[in-house]
């Protein structure tokens, strides 16, 4: 049975979460040639009636991206037996349902780190799209590392807006921007979905630098975005359909250990990222890797050590 | 006699204006190159070839009139309530105080608290505007495109902030007891013994759309509540004359408009979600302007309307799941029933009444 | 708050104010003819398509502006059509152009460039720069004016400057000139300007045109200057707040800037200010970005007395009933 | 049929100013113009009567390019002119005067005179020439207005001097008035028709449209008479009554007069004490009003418009708020709170026949039946349950009224946009006058109302107050006044100046009262 892949209500091409696992599925496909079904959400009532018709159709496994699929997932799963799914950003415990959850306070930490040491000015900024849960885990991190790279560094914290608009106002992110280099940020980290590419954007016009989120931004805005918080869905995606049919259920925690997120070096950002900023920064990805440092995760006790929300 | 004939201006018209937008869909289809009858056979089957698409485009057709009755009552007092989806969104969080403030032994007391708090507080996030508008002249139209963003706030602060559980990465509210969950279609004609597929969204609430439908024609044509709204709406000085109270009536009317709002939410928090979700609405607030347009403020009308956009809505989302059409062409495709059935129908109706009339003469 | 601060909340105050002004002003033609316009909003968005889409192909912003324009200039005269032509509902047309609008966009986006219905970033020549303004560089350390002119004055794209430009150009156009005169009397009693030989027809076409140039100007502003691309609903409900500040501004250039600004502001200090720690209590974030529509009422219900829209508004022309 | 021969002033040789010919229309299924064709002479001014909706305003409107005509021509000097619009009928030199005025309410005197007459792009030089001519025209004509002022701040008087100068402006030769004198004062009405004389003796062609027919008697060279879509006939006034000229337009004999025994007064119903109204921008409409009326009696109130009249029948009839004492029967009525509404007044025993059917007695969109229980919809006898309205009651109700009242059609489902302006008048008389109220208040009963309805309505007046209720009267018409009121009071600036008898008075005497000059002076 071919695999099947459906995309949250940002959309594949959202530059970010659902692209890169639009690139996994892709990757897959490329390598073994083989086809796979795909579905984008337009509405909260379709979770439902998109798993069952996919899962009708005989597709195995069914990925799902993004955490609003859980609760339908739980009603779901158990009347499919014979089908895998597989959930992204969300703990499903269903016999036949792998979840797969990162750590991105790990990740955002070590971009943190980076956005601190890069500062000339000491202030750091943070966009997020929407004050939810996630975000926050993105932001906590983000300030923890900011502050253990410079315990003197001040760490704005904006958030878009309250409707979905949030995720794609370009404009608005663009304004943020902005409005935190006034405030003396001269490194802006993005997790905003489509907001981003505004917040990358008036970064690098206005000759700051700013960090990618989800998927390799770098490429965006060649030497102005300092590095991109990568969070691996599409290695998840290609992790799971590679293994089709045997899907292994479980819960599937993707930290820096895993590889899960990181961040992005390339070409694009290597003139900005100085050695002593990559040892620092890789020296706490192996304390981290070992249990050494343990970044707190905003979403364990809805607390942030480092940041007020 | 050489005039048109009623049913032609009520059926004729708006059908030969859909026939229209979905022929020039259908233009707009192979200018992206896909097949426009291939496309159409998936969206009507999808929609309405099976009881499980029935079930999908009822429950959207749902949330459309009530939305479009808030909208159409609205209108027959001269206000445009655009606020449709931030009376929805206040509804919902009705629906879920509701659902989780006592343990219902029995989905029928959760629905009527349910149908009560949306009710209740749909109203009262349009009673601000009201009274702004009653007594301050603010613009309705402002005021109410403001409560749409100050409800969206409110509801993500709550949400994040106030009812979420502890650890849990939704912004949404716990779930409610199984004891408040509606039963669906599936359930409901089963009692009858009628077979409907299982697992579609479309439940009781359905009904309590139908009840509106029937209450808002009574309240606009057969209470003397209703003919003051008319009144007011097509002349407030003589509605002044005739003793009508301006404040009063923008009142009730915008009252009664926000609780059919809020309704909605019974059907999409409690009927489908079960539990209160950041954008329950999604838009149907929006939509229910377009399906008020459309249905000419009849609740009949809107009926109508509000099953052509539910099944827009479940026809599109077919398609979009079995083809490459992005979901946007649906978009599209409203655009133009929108446009054509409601805006441009005196392109068809014009020539039409020109042709009965003619025919009239000649006949004599 | 320091005096930098405020230069640069004011700096953003003119950014955020220049595409709902352009809407703004676009609307006031219209709806001074007496064809409402709920679609400035669609018109906006489908221009910053257009715009974005011909700037990213050509890697002319000029002819990107052109073509957003011509975008918008469609969705008008469909407008027209619907409204002037077959007395349509006017506030149906509207809606159905912003559906239209909104699916369109993404619909082309997808089928030409294939990213979602975004289309590639713009750079160099395909977007609009600032311009720095003659003097800006030397006159900034003088204090309070140096700053005043180099940072708040100064740097802008060309289109903030027509945005602004256009204030006292619609005032003189429209209380000075005699198709000022007539489009006001159309808006008011369309019958006087019948039976004074003047077609009705023909200027609210005018009007509405108007309209389709300066949405479009809107438009190709949001992704070409501000933002460097189109990214779908981009214009993300600007198209509506300029409709409020039309309203509010009672349908008057020179109050029309007023009420832009306005708004700019109250986006601006809210984006500037999030969080609010007052110390004993933390003002969430989602009460600080309510707080501009929070002020708008407020200030509609306290300051702004009855608003009434050309008498003729929203009616379509008949003769023979 | 019409087109006679007939040449008013000028000899049959010279070329008429205006000649229609086989002029038909329709609107829809009505037909309002049937093959319609007349002859003006240049120099005259031709009268044009007929029963509401006989199409008289339908014919002008062709004529100045406002509606196309289905069928006919239109020839002016002596050519075949098509006027397909009003671009053209100016063009032509034909200016028109509409009975709803068609100027812009917030514009001044000199914008609405410029409008469409502009030179030149830019609007000051065209302002400062028509300040100019306006001023030549006001000499020249007696017309003179404060061309800043803004219409809606104009006596209807002065606006339609704005409409004269407007055609004026615009160098017509033929002048159209459409019902002109239907909103005007007996003053304003003589100045404006020595207006139109004077115009005539330039060399100017008018045309009249008037329910009047003593104004036709007085002003008109010839007078056309249309029936039904028809011209029933073309007669040079001299030669011609307004008995038959009635008789012609109605097709049976009208009475002129109003039939009326002597009252027999009765207890008082209404007493109005130092009554003080104050309007929206907060000036003082009433300024202390004292009256009593009588049951079986009918107090007229004459006065210019604008003098407080309006403000006197909203405050009674619970429109406005004010000051002072109200007493009915003995029982003081609220002037401010929750009572001062026009429910309330109903449930008091009140009815009002409004000054303006159109905008406030009636909703034009709502059926006849449906503005029947208009301000009464809380009426028992129109109520199934505690909730439901009893609209076949309401039908049925409607029915009869239109039976008693001759409304036609008698359609109780016709919206009341669709009947004619005397038919809409019908409906809200039968509706006031049929609840038998103690007080019955009627502003300006017959305005735009064609002779036949006139007859009808003030008999129904007449059989109220003989039915020993009390009725007040306000109207600008002195005639309407003289011949229905059994007590005439005359109002300036907010107060009554005076209380006259009607066979113990004249014009004269009343038109001074009006005018502010106090009784004693006069
Ligand atoms: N715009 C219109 N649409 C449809 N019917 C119309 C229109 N104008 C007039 N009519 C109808 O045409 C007929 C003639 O109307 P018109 O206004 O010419 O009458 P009129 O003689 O001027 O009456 P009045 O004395 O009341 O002014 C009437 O039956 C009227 O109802
Ligand atoms: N059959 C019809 N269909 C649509 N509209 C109509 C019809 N008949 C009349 N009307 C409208 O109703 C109005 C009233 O008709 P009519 O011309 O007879 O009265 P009127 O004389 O203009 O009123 P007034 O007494 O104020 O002078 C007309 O101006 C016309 O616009
Ligand atoms: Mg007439
Ligand atoms: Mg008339």
């Amino acid at each position: 049975a071919d695999p099947a892949i459906i995309f949250d209500l940002g959309g594949k091409f959202d530059k970010s979460f659902n692209e890169a696992a639009f690139n996994g599925a892709e990757k897959w496909a490329k390598e073994t040639g083989g086809s796979y079904k795909e579905l984008e959400m337009q509405s909260e009532a379709q979770r439902e009636q998109a798993l069952r018709r996919l899962a009708e159709s005989g597709a195995n496994p069914v990925v799902m991206t993004g955490f609003a699929f859980g609760d339908v997932l739980n009603t779901v799963a158990p009347d499919f037996p014979d089908t895998k799914f597989a959930i992204i950003d969300m703990v499903v415990e269903q016999p036949n349902v792998k979840s797969v959850v990162f750590s991105e306070h790990e990740g955002s930490y070590l971009v943190g780190m980076m956005a601190a040491l890069a500062s000339k000015t000491g202030t750091v900024g943070f966009i997020g799209g929407m004050d939810i849960p996630l975000i926050r885990k993105f932001g906590c991190g983000y300030a923890q590392g900011a502050k253990a790279a410079n315990p003197n560094a001040t760490v704005i914290l904006n958030m878009t807006g309250t409707t979905p608009a949030a995720w794609n106002d370009p404009v608005k992110g663009a304004e943020l921007a902005k409005a935190q280099k006034s405030q003396g940020a001269d490194v802006i980290y993005a997790a905003a979905g489509g907001t981003g590419i505004g917040v990358l954007q008036a970064a690098a016009d206005e000759g700051i630098l700013s960090i990618g989120v989800d998927s390799n931004q770098n490429h965006l805005h060649p030497g102005k975005v300092l590095t991109s918080m990568l969070k691996r869905v599409d290695v998840a995606v290609y992790e799971a359909f590679k293994e089709g049919t045997d899907l292994k259920p479980g819960i599937n925690v993707l930290g820096l250990k895993e590889d899960g997120v990181g961040y992005a070096l390339d070409e694009n950002n290597a003139p900005l990222v100085t050695d002593e900023m990559k040892a620092a920064v890789d020296a706490a990805a192996e304390k981290i890797k070992s249990g050494e440092l343990v970044v707190h995760d905003y979403m364990s006790d809805d607390t942030c050590p480092a940041a007020n929300f | 006699m050489g005039r048109m004939p009623k049913w032609a201006d009520a059926v004729l018209v708006p059908l030969l204006s859909l026939i229209i937008a979905f022929v020039i869909s259908g233009l707009v289809i192979l200018a992206i190159g896909e097949d426009p009858v291939e496309a159409l056979k998936i969206m009507v089957t999808g929609a309405l070839g099976s009881t499980y698409g029935w079930g999908y485009t009822l429950y959207y057709a749902t949330n459309f009139i009530l939305t479009g009755l808030a909208v159409a009552i609205a209108f027959h007092a001269g206000l445009f309530n655009i606020g449709g989806e931030g009376q929805a969104t206040l509804g919902g969080l009705g629906v879920a105080i509701a659902c989780l403030m006592l343990p219902w032994p029995h989905w029928s007391l959760a629905l009527l608290a349910s149908v009560v708090l949306s009710a209740a507080f749909g109203a009262a996030w349009a009673a601000a505007p009201a009274w702004l508008q009653a007594k301050r002249g603010s613009h309705i139209v402002i005021t109410t495109i403001m409560f749409n963003f100050i409800a969206a706030a409110l509801l993500n602060y709550l949400l994040v902030n106030v009812m979420r559980p502890r650890g849990q990465m939704d912004p949404a509210s716990a779930r409610f007891p199984a004891e408040t969950n509606l039963p669906d279609l599936h359930q409901m004609l089963g009692w009858f013994g009628i077979p409907f597929a299982k697992g579609t969204p479309a439940n009781v609430s359905l009904f309590v759309a139908l009840i509106a439908c029937v209450a808002v024609w009574a309240i606009i044509w057969r209470t003397r509540l209703g003919y003051e709204i008319r009144s007011f709406g097509k002349s407030e000085k003589a509605a002044i004359y005739a003793g009508i109270s301006p404040v009063r009536i923008t009142m009730y009317a915008m009252l009664i408009s926000g609780a059919l709002s809020g309704l909605m939410a019974v059907n999409t928090v409690q009927g489908e979600a079960n539990r209160l979700l950041l954008n329950s609405v999604e838009g149907a607030g929006f939509i229910g302007i377009a399906v008020a347009l459309m249905g000419r403020s009849h609740p009949v009308g809107v009926f109508f309307a509000a099953l052509l956009f539910g099944f827009l809505y479940q026809g599109g989302a077919e398609l979009a799941l079995w083809t490459k059409i992005p979901r946007e062409l649906i978009t599209v495709i409203q655009a133009l029933v929108i446009l054509f059935t409601g805006a441009l129908d005196d392109m068809v109706r014009a020539p039409l009444k020109r042709l009965f009339l003619a025919s009239g003469r000649g006949g004599q | 708050m320091d005096f930098a601060t405020i230069i640069q909340i004011l700096d953003s105050t003119v950014r955020l104010a220049t595409p709902l002004l352009l809407a703004c002003l676009a609307g006031l033609y219209s709806e001074r003819s007496g064809v409402f316009d709920i679609g400035l909003e669609g018109k906006m968005l489908i221009a910053a398509f257009a715009s974005a889409a011909a700037a990213a192909a050509t890697g002319s912003v000029w002819l990107g502006l052109l073509a957003g324009i011509f975008a918008s200039l469609m969705l008008a005269g469909l407008h027209g059509l619907a409204s002037i032509t077959f007395r349509g509902n006017q506030l149906i047309s509207g809606v159905a152009i912003n559906f239209l609008a909104s699916g369109l966009t993404v619909l082309l986006g997808q089928k030409w460039f294939g990213l979602g219905g975004r289309t590639p970033s713009l750079e160099g020549a395909a977007r609009f720069e600032p311009i720095t303004l003659p003097f800006a560089g030397s006159i900034a350390p003088v204090p309070v004016l140096g700053p005043i002119y180099s940072e708040l004055i100064s740097g802008h794209s060309i289109l903030v400057y027509v945005a602004i430009a256009l204030v006292p150009a619609s005032a003189w156009l429209l209380y000075r000139t005699r198709f000022g005169l007539r489009l006001r009397a159309v808006g008011e009693n369309p019958a006087a300007v019948d039976t004074a030989g003047v077609s009705v027809t023909g200027i609210r076409y005018a009007a509405v045109a108007i309209t389709g140039i300066l949405c479009g100007l809107a438009g190709a502003y949001l992704s070409t200057a501000l933002a460097a691309g189109f990214g779908r609903e981009m214009t993300a409900g600007k198209g509506f707040i300029a409709l409020a500040a039309l309203i509010f501004a009672k349908w008057r250039p020179w109050y029309a800037l007023a009420a832009c600004m306005l708004f700019g502001l109250l986006e601006a200090v809210s984006i500037r200010y999030q969080s609010i720690d007052l110390g004993f209590v933390m003002i969430p974030v989602q009460f600080t970005q309510a707080l501009p529509y929070i002020l708008t009422v407020v200030i509609l219900a306290g300051f702004i007395g009855k608003a009434v829209p050309p008498r003729a508004g929203g009616e379509p022309y008949v003769k023979e009933r | 049929m019409g087109g006679a021969d007939i040449s008013g002033r000028q000899s049959s040789a010279a070329p008429f100013a205006i000649e229609l010919r086989g002029i038909s229309k329709a609107f829809g299924p009505v037909q309002a113009n049937k093959d319609i064709s007349i002859q003006v002479a240049k120099g005259s001014i031709h009268g044009i009567i007929g029963e509401n909706g006989a199409g008289k305003s339908t014919l002008m409107s062709i004529l100045y390019g406002f509606y196309k005509a289905d069928a006919g021509e239109i020839v002016i000097d002596g050519k075949v002119t098509p006027i397909p619009d009003s671009q053209s009928a100016i063009r032509a030199g034909i200016g028109m005067v509409f009975q709803h005025f068609k100027l812009v309410q917030n514009f001044t005197v000199l914008e609405n005179v410029i409008l469409g007459a502009e030179e030149g792009g830019i609007l000051a030089r065209s302002l400062a020439r028509a300040r100019k001519v306006l001023a030549d025209l006001a000499r020249e004509y007696e017309l003179d207005v404060d061309p800043d002022a803004l219409i809606e701040d104009l006596s209807v008087g002065h606006q339609q001097r704005v409409e004269i100068l407007k055609a004026l402006y615009r160098q017509a030769d033929i002048l159209i008035l459409d019902e002109p004198t239907g909103v005007l004062t007996p003053a304003e009405a003589d100045h404006l028709f020595r207006i139109l004389k004077g115009l005539r003796d330039q060399g100017k062609t008018i045309i009249l449209i008037t329910h009047k027919l003593r104004e036709i008697m007085e002003t008109t060279d010839t007078v056309s008479v249309m029936r039904r879509g028809t011209m029933v006939a073309t007669v040079r006034t001299s030669e011609t009554s307004p008995e038959e000229l009635a008789e012609l337009m109605v097709g049976r004999k009208v009475l002129l007069q109003v039939e009326k025994a002597p009252a027999t007064p009765g207890k008082t119903v209404l007493e109005v004490e130092n009554l003080r109204v104050r309007d929206t921008q907060g000036v003082e409409r009433l300024k202390g009003i004292n009256l009593t009326i009588r049951a079986g009696e009918i107090l007229g109130i004459a006065g210019v418009a604008g003098n407080g009249q309006s403000e006197l029948l909203e405050v009674l009839g619970g429109i406005a708020r004010g000051t002072g004492t109200i007493r009915l029967n003995g029982r003081e009525l609220d002037l401010t709170g929750r009572h001062s509404d026009g429910q309330s007044r109903r449930a008091d025993g009140i009815a009002h026949v409004p000054e303006d059917r159109q905008v406030l007695g009636l909703i034009m969109d709502f059926t006849a039946w449906e503005n029947v229980a208009f301000g009464y919809h809380h009426a028992p006898e129109y109520q199934k349950s505690a909730l439901l309205m009893d609209n076949d009651a309401i039908r049925a109700d409607c029915e009869k009224k239109m039976a008693t009242f001759d409304v036609r059609p008698p359609i109780p489902t016709l919206a009341a946009k669709n009947f004619s302006g005397g038919n809409q008048q019908k409906i809200v008389v039968a509706r006031e006058i049929e609840r038998n109220p103690d007080l019955l208040l009627v502003g300006q009963p017959t305005r735009g109302v064609d002779i036949g309805a006139i007859e009808f309505i003030h008999k129904q007046i007449v059989a109220l107050r003989d039915a020993g209720k009390a009725v007040l009267l306000v109207s600008v018409e002195l005639d309407e006044i003289m011949s229905l009121a059994d007590r005439i009071a005359v109002m300036f600036d907010g107060r009554i100046m005076g209380e006259r008898l009607p066979d113990q008075t004249n014009e004269r005497e009343l038109g001074l009262l009006m005018a502010g000059v106090s009784g004693e002076a006069a």
